[in-house]
């Protein structure tokens, strides 16, 4: 977030404008703000949370495969073919478009396009929460098939990892809902479009960590 | 050693009596001061568990190991700390001296350099010799005993010791607390655990290892001499686990020969009346619950009511419950008592059975256990925690009669021949 | 931001900006500078610094306490003093009290005090966030200790928590819960630490900061809150699971259904070993802030102090399954593992000899702070080279899980860490409580402390190397552990005296320091090098009057001493001149706030509900939101205070949603 | 850590973003295209679903496919819609040291599972 300096509030303009095109992070020594590079830190922090749940799947799902006594069960079996891939391969492509929603939402704030940047927010929102959606969906057609959460080793690591993702992508739908409702109020301007852009990393981010989770988990057998 | 706990029961511990490191020998090395220090006070006698004092092959190539390490540590040491003292007292400001300033030196980068290579070439050397040994020491020796392999298996609070005679992957017999192993071959130990995880360490023998559930680990023994080893279990496993000790005991070949033809030898049941007949009907109605002796079970696992049923080969049940077979989580086997006489320890290796040099059986020991399990080992956390759950022997509140019978039962179980 | 700008700039009261606007909060902004209300809502770094230090040396007295029982049962053989059970679940919380909430928050203290001082800022970037991890930490640590009352019995699964003894069919009672759900908490405190410190050292730093002209204490702690933020997710994977498995029936430790065991030990020390230079290097640094100073020349190779630093903190990421050399984890494994752990050694020798280097041919004032530093460099000593010993992985397996490692991790966290923590106290207490601590007595509780260190963990290598197994309540009188297990006892007792001396110590030099009238020592009373001993004693709220240009490495003390061409020092000005007055009156700080406090309040609380019974959550819940929703509409400066800018607004919020909560609390603060 | 790397940053003197808004205008196109590329990509990683569709031959080349196809999505999305193209070195040093210290660290640890080798047997 952008946080205008002391003289920078003196001398901004009433109203939006030219502000956007004042750098916002120059009065520190790295040239960013505080904020954003807290987001990025705590970014590179996550990827070690999202690490270890992927790790830990992927160590359970070989180990359901060949540990003694669990080759044939049908609780093995559950395990993979569970998975709907043409379905979630779309709910894959609704969180990628989102991310384009949300740059474009950004960009569009940049100019202080309110009514393209409220479109897009709104857009960005839309399809998190078809994706969101989407994966409670998922969860219910596996619990009906009969993979619960504790069922075995699989499903417990699955849900776990996936539903961390799930965690995070709501959270991420409330900032976005935040913003646009700080939006409506006429409080998100071009000068504070850092805000909305460090949102977006974090909406970004979860898009990235789905983007993993989809070949890792989905895809490779 | 013998004392009295709780005033109740007076409860003989192992006996010191370890043939091998019974010997007082002074081991000489070269180390840290703190470590001539400590064997100063410290011959091996009385030290059953020390580290210092190699007794088979596996434990001699780590020390020889160690020991170089020690005496590298051991120069650096002095070096640092004696020039630390040697620096404090040559550049300390003497009191009333004036406050002159020394020369402002920032660094000397080869001087840097310089420390920063040397130590790491010691180290690279150090290294080899860590690989040469571990290379060593994975490796299965060539002359692995090819007869007897043991199946190790760790739960809370003791150890059973699946013999597989010939490797052929099938249990022949099985003990607890004390490892039989002959001297002179290494013997392949493949280990597990019922429940948590344990760690399996005979000093003397060779280093530890941890025996996880669901895993198996490899580990193997050479003792060089006939001796009594004990070990202790060095992985937190719960309430008991400073409890939880084993004992390996090397026998020459030849006797140890005869202990296997031993415990394949069936037990006699003893004649209709006596104390001992009494005492085993006690055993297969309260006690097969969770131990066996084998023979007196029927196929199916259930303790025999009537002699017809007696059938010698029925003795496998113990085994079906083995982890080798599927991984149990929760305890709930207890020792095999085949042959219990052939054992001078009992309890997690922690209480005397027998004397090691009378063979008496201390049967204020076995009695105590019988009439109150708890009171040996702790088995049950504190009543205050509110909670019930315990592992190991319940108290079976047997009467002193029972237990009586049991403990005349119980002297009758050794092979003919012993 | 801002906080690095030349001169202060004057603003009277919401000229221009309009931000009237008043506080959404139900809590009205705290006024009051001084009383309990001041520190309960302060976001001051430097007042979160001393209640961190605060908050440590309690909870130091509570492991401590735990350290003494552990002692006088295993003072003889048979030991009847705790049962087993209360044994396991003593020395679980002894451990877990020292790495958690002892040495991690004091140094996190001396990090929240000396940080922003050190690079020439005014505070923390975030510094409501600050105040949030410092009632996290806090709450996790009474949450955590909690279990002794609530639990049914504390975590009896060793610090270490091993799967599956870990699981509810081993450990039925709610103490691994406790330990799942506290250290959870304060990890999180540590996460949001972190992030708040390198920010600050990133981008706070006073102009001409540049990196390599920073004190080798901040450079520790930069490694340090970047060690802590790559491993804190860590341990977080792994507590989770465990909570998962506990509460909800998961099944990541569960044997029966085909789990392996070393999944909780490979993510406990992945995390685990990053933690163990998370805890030494703070100590690192003190030290080589102590040494110079007292030697009167500067470290010597400062660039090698400073890559060593960093090369420990990236090795510390190689060599993790050395704590697992027993565990069966495979040959190739465990050589690789051995290599990797023997040449960490490497930079840590590095450092140690640059401090006797640094100490050659100076001028060693043996003060208290100057005695604790050298204590260090000679006990690190020997609890690094013992770790040599360990690394060599076939001898590890005869010592490993023997009081011979407890020997050797005590030797590096007590010789190493704890006495540079002492050391930094003595250092740094007239900075921060503008009083000394009585010399004489610091000498005494040095010696004592030194003596009674050796000899409680000395004989522990002996007793290891006998084969006396860690985690035992108790052994037998045929073991021969007997006479140096009364040593190490009589050693404990010997330490307890030191530390009751340490205490005399604060009281003593308080109240004869109260009774003196109150002298000030002055800025600079050990004619330091860093800037911190720039500014008045104790710290002025604001820290600098004016930001100083710096110049060159340890400025602070250039501008106090020229060198002549011999290379001596010369004085070229003297300290009063250069000091600063600390009587700025037009300089703007962050508003302090009740919502920290209630934000972090919410989650122990919520901490329960998971444990207990999920209704308890509710009220958690909704005062986490409460104070989720109160710290968003709260201005982070408040326009009556004449706040210069938006500076000083802290993003906020648990590690998942500091932008949620960033939004729109910063924007109050300046939109008008 | 990237720390070090922070040191050329001058400090007191920090340099001009070299980028202002007129990069975030003429993006919008740049977006789109990359999005249109993302769909690509995706559509291609179901495409290794319908097995029956390939020769079994390039079967075995499915999970080294993936693995590039899912590199090069998350470096699109991470250099563009998250700006580390154009913005300041040191974000994309933290970002880059917490996945390189990821990956690697759970890799070892997974290799140290015997996660590449085939199944472990319990030995009878």
């Amino acid at each position: 977030m952008r946080r205008p300096t002391l003289a920078d509030t003196l001398t901004a303009p009433a109203e939006g404008g030219h502000a956007a095109h004042h750098d916002p992070g120059h009065e520190t020594n790295t040239g960013i703000t505080n904020e954003k590079l807290g987001m990025w830190l705590f970014l590179g922090s996550e990827c070690l949370l999202f690490g270890g749940l992927i790790s830990t799947f992927l160590l359970y799902k070989k180990k359901l495969n060949t540990f003694p006594g669990f080759e044939n069960t049908s609780i093995v079996k559950l395990g993979r073919n569970v998975f709907d891939i043409p379905f979630t391969s779309v709910s894959s492509f609704v969180l990628l478009m989102s991310s384009l929603t949300m740059v474009l939402a950004v960009s569009a704030l940049t100019r202080d396009d309110q009514r393209r940047m409220r479109t897009w927010l709104l857009a960005t929102v839309f399809l998190g929460a078809t994706f969101l959606a989407g994966q409670v969906y998922e969860f219910t057609a596996f619990v009906k098939e009969g993979l619960g959460y504790t069922t075995n080793i699989f499903s417990s690591a699955f849900y776990t990892l996936t539903g961390f993702h799930g965690a995070h992508v709501l959270i991420g739908l409330v900032i976005l809902m935040t913003m646009f409702a700080r939006s409506l109020q006429g409080k998100l301007r071009a000068r504070n479009a850092e805000t909305l852009e460090i949102a977006g990393l974090y909406w970004h981010f979860v898009d990235v960590v789905w983007v993993v989770i989809f070949v890792v988990v989905y895809l490779i057998k | 050693m013998n004392e009295m706990v709780n005033g109740e029961v007076e409860k003989r511990k192992m006996s010191p009596k370890y043939e091998y490191l019974g010997q007082p020998r002074r081991q000489v090395t070269i180390l840290l001061g703190m470590m001539l220090f400590a064997l100063a006070g410290c011959s091996s006698a009385g030290r059953p568990l020390t580290t210092l004092e190699p007794r088979g092959v596996a434990a001699s190539s780590i020390h020889n190991l160690v020991v170089p390490v020690f005496v590298v540590a051991g120069v650096v040491f002095v070096f640092i700390n004696f020039g630390v003292l040697y620096v404090a007292f040559r550049f300390r400001r003497r009191a009333g001296e004036q406050d002159v300033f020394p020369e402002q030196v920032h660094g000397n980068t080869k001087l840097e350099l310089g420390w920063t290579i040397i130590p790491a070439l010691v180290l690279a050397g150090i290294a080899v010799g860590t690989i040469a040994t571990l290379i060593t020491l994975n490796a299965e020796p060539d002359n692995m005993a090819q007869d007897v392999e043991i199946r190790v298996v760790g739960q809370q609070w003791w150890w059973a010791f699946e013999y597989d005679l010939g490797r052929d992957g099938t249990v022949d017999f099985v003990t607890a607390n004390e490892m039989i192993i002959p001297t002179g071959t290494p013997v392949n130990l493949v280990m597990t655990s019922r429940d948590v995880i344990h760690s399996f360490w005979i000093p003397a023998l060779n280093g530890k290892k941890d025996v996880a559930p669901g895993r198996v680990s490899k580990l193997w023994m050479q003792a060089d001499k006939p001796g009594r080893f004990l070990g202790q279990c060095t992985e937190f496993c719960g309430l008991s686990h400073g409890y939880m000790r084993m004992m390996a005991v090397a026998k020459s070949p030849g006797d140890f020969d005869q202990w296997v033809a031993g415990q394949m030898t069936k037990a006699a049941i003893p004649e209709a009346g006596t104390a001992a007949r009494r005492g085993l009907e006690t055993f297969t109605s309260t006690c097969t619950g969770c131990h066996l002796i084998n023979g007196v079970n029927t196929a199916d696992c259930t303790p025999i009511s009537t002699e017809k049923q007696y059938d010698p080969k029925a003795n496998t049940c113990w085994m079906g419950a083995s982890p080798f077979t599927s991984a149990a989580q929760v305890s709930g086997a207890a020792p095999n008592l085949t042959h219990l006489m052939t054992r001078y320890v009992f309890v997690g290796a922690l209480y005397e059975l027998r004397n090691v040099e009378t063979g008496a059986l201390n049967v204020n020991n076995l009695e105590g256990w019988l009439r109150n399990p708890g009171d040996y080992k702790p088995m049950a956390p504190d009543p205050t925690r509110g909670n019930t759950y315990g592992r190991g022997m319940p108290n079976m509140k047997l009467t002193e009669d029972q237990i009586d019978d049991l403990v005349a039962y119980f002297s009758t179980l050794a092979p003919p021949s012993a | 931001m801002a906080l690095v700008e030349r001169e202060p700039l004057a603003l009277p009261t919401g000229a221009g900006t309009g931000v009237a606007i008043e506080p959404l909060g139900v809590l009205a902004r705290p006024r009051t500078k001084d009383g309990w209300r001041s520190w309960v809502t302060t976001v001051d770094h430097k007042k979160i610094g001393i209640m961190y230090g605060a908050a440590a040396l309690l909870f130091f007295l509570v492991g401590g306490f735990e350290a003494m029982l552990i002692r006088i049962q295993l003072a003889q053989p048979n030991g009847t003093v705790l049962s087993a059970d209360l044994f396991n679940q003593v020395y679980t919380m002894h451990g877990v009290t020292m790495v958690f909430l002892v040495i991690m928050p004091m140094a996190a203290a001396f990090a929240n005090y000396l940080l922003p001082l050190q690079v020439g800022a005014r505070d923390v970037a975030f510094p409501r966030l600050n105040a949030f991890s410092f009632w996290l930490f806090l709450g996790g640590g009474v949450f955590f200790n909690s279990s002794w009352l609530l639990g049914g019995g504390a975590a009896d699964c060793g610090w270490f928590c091993y799967a599956p003894n870990s699981g509810v069919a081993f450990s039925p009672t709610h103490g691994v819960d406790f330990y799942s759900v506290g250290l959870q908490l304060a990890g999180a405190a540590s996460l949001i630490g972190a992030v708040n410190l390198i920010v600050t050292v990133l981008n706070m730093r006073a102009p001409g900061m540049t990196l390599f002209r920073m004190p080798v204490f901040t450079w520790m702690q930069l490694v340090v809150q970047f060690l802590l933020l790559f491993s804190m997710p860590v341990i977080t994977v792994a507590l989770f699971l465990l909570t998962f498995d506990r509460s909800f029936g998961a099944n990541f430790f569960n044997v029966e259904q085909g789990a392996d065991p070393l999944l909780w030990q490979h993510l406990f020390w992945i995390f685990g070993h990053p933690e163990v230079y998370i805890l030494i290097l703070p100590s690192f640094g003190i030290v080589s802030e102590i040494i110079p100073t007292m030697s009167r020349k500067p470290i010597y190779g400062y660039p090698f102090m400073v890559f060593s630093g960093i090369a420990i903190g990236f090795m510390g990421w190689g060599v993790w399954a050395h704590h697992m050399f027993a565990s069966g984890i495979g040959p190739i494994s465990v050589a690789a593992f051995s290599i990797s752990t023997m040449f960490i050694a490497v930079p840590t020798g590095v450092k140690i000899l640059n401090w006797m280097a640094t100490m050659w041919g100076g001028k060693i004032t043996f003060n208290t702070p100057m005695l604790f530093s050298a204590g260090v460099v000679a006990m690190f000593t020997i609890g690094g080279l013992s770790g040599v010993t360990h690394a060599v992985a076939p001898a590890d397996t005869q010592q490993t899980d023997t009081y011979y490692i407890v020997a050797h991790f005590h030797y590096v966290l007590f010789g190493g860490a704890l006495l540079g923590l002492f050391a930094g106290m003595y250092f740094w207490w007239p900075k921060v409580f503008g009083l000394m601590l009585n010399d004489r007595l610091g000498k005494v509780h040095f010696w004592i402390i030194l003596v009674g260190f050796n000899l409680t963990f000395g004989p522990m290598h002996i007793l290891g190397l006998q084969g006396m197994s860690r985690r035992i309540q108790t052994y037998q009188p045929t073991d021969g552990f007997t006479l140096w297990n009364r040593v190490a006892s009589f050693g404990a007792l010997v330490i307890a005296v030191a530390v009751l001396v340490f205490l005399y110590n604060i009281y003593s030099s308080w109240s004869s320091w109260k009774k003196a009238g109150r002298p000030n020592p002055g800025a600079d009373p050990w004619d330091a090098r860093s800037l911190e001993w720039s500014i008045p004693s104790p710290a002025p709220e604001h820290n600098f009057d004016f930001v100083p240009e710096i110049h060159a490495q340890d400025d602070f003390w250039h501008r106090k001493y020229g060198e002549d061409d011999k290379g001596r020092a010369v004085r070229i000005a003297s300290t009063e001149d250069i000091v600063q007055k600390g009587d700025a009156t037009d300089v703007h700080l962050p508003s302090p706030s009740f919502y920290p406090l209630i934000l972090a309040a919410g989650l122990p609380i919520i901490g329960y509900g998971v444990i207990f019974n999920r209704f308890i959550a509710i009220p958690g819940l909704l005062l986490f939101l409460f104070g989720l929703f109160g710290w968003a509409f709260e201005p982070a400066t408040e326009p009556g205070d004449h706040a210069e800018d938006g500076t000083h607004g802290g993003t906020g919020g648990d590690d998942h949603d500091a932008a949620a909560l960033a939004a729109p609390g910063n924007e109050e603060a300046h939109v008008g | 850590m990237s720390v070090e790397t922070v040191a050329t940053a001058t400090a007191g003197h920090p340099e001009h973003a070299e980028h202002g808004a007129e990069v975030h205008e003429s993006h919008d196109r740049t977006y789109v295209k990359i999005a249109a590329i993302l769909a690509v990509l995706t559509f291609m990683e179901m495409l290794t679903y319908f097995e029956s569709i390939f020769p079994d031959a390039i079967e075995r080349y499915f999970a080294l496919a993936l693995l590039v196809l899912m590199s090069t999505k998350f470096y699109l999305i991470s250099a563009y819609f998250m700006h580390l193209r154009w913005d300041k070195p040191v974000l994309r040093r933290v970002f880059l040291t917490g996945i390189v210290i990821a990956v690697v660290v759970y890799l070892v640890a997974l290799t140290v599972f015997n996660f590449w080798n085939g199944p472990e047997v319990m030995p009878r």
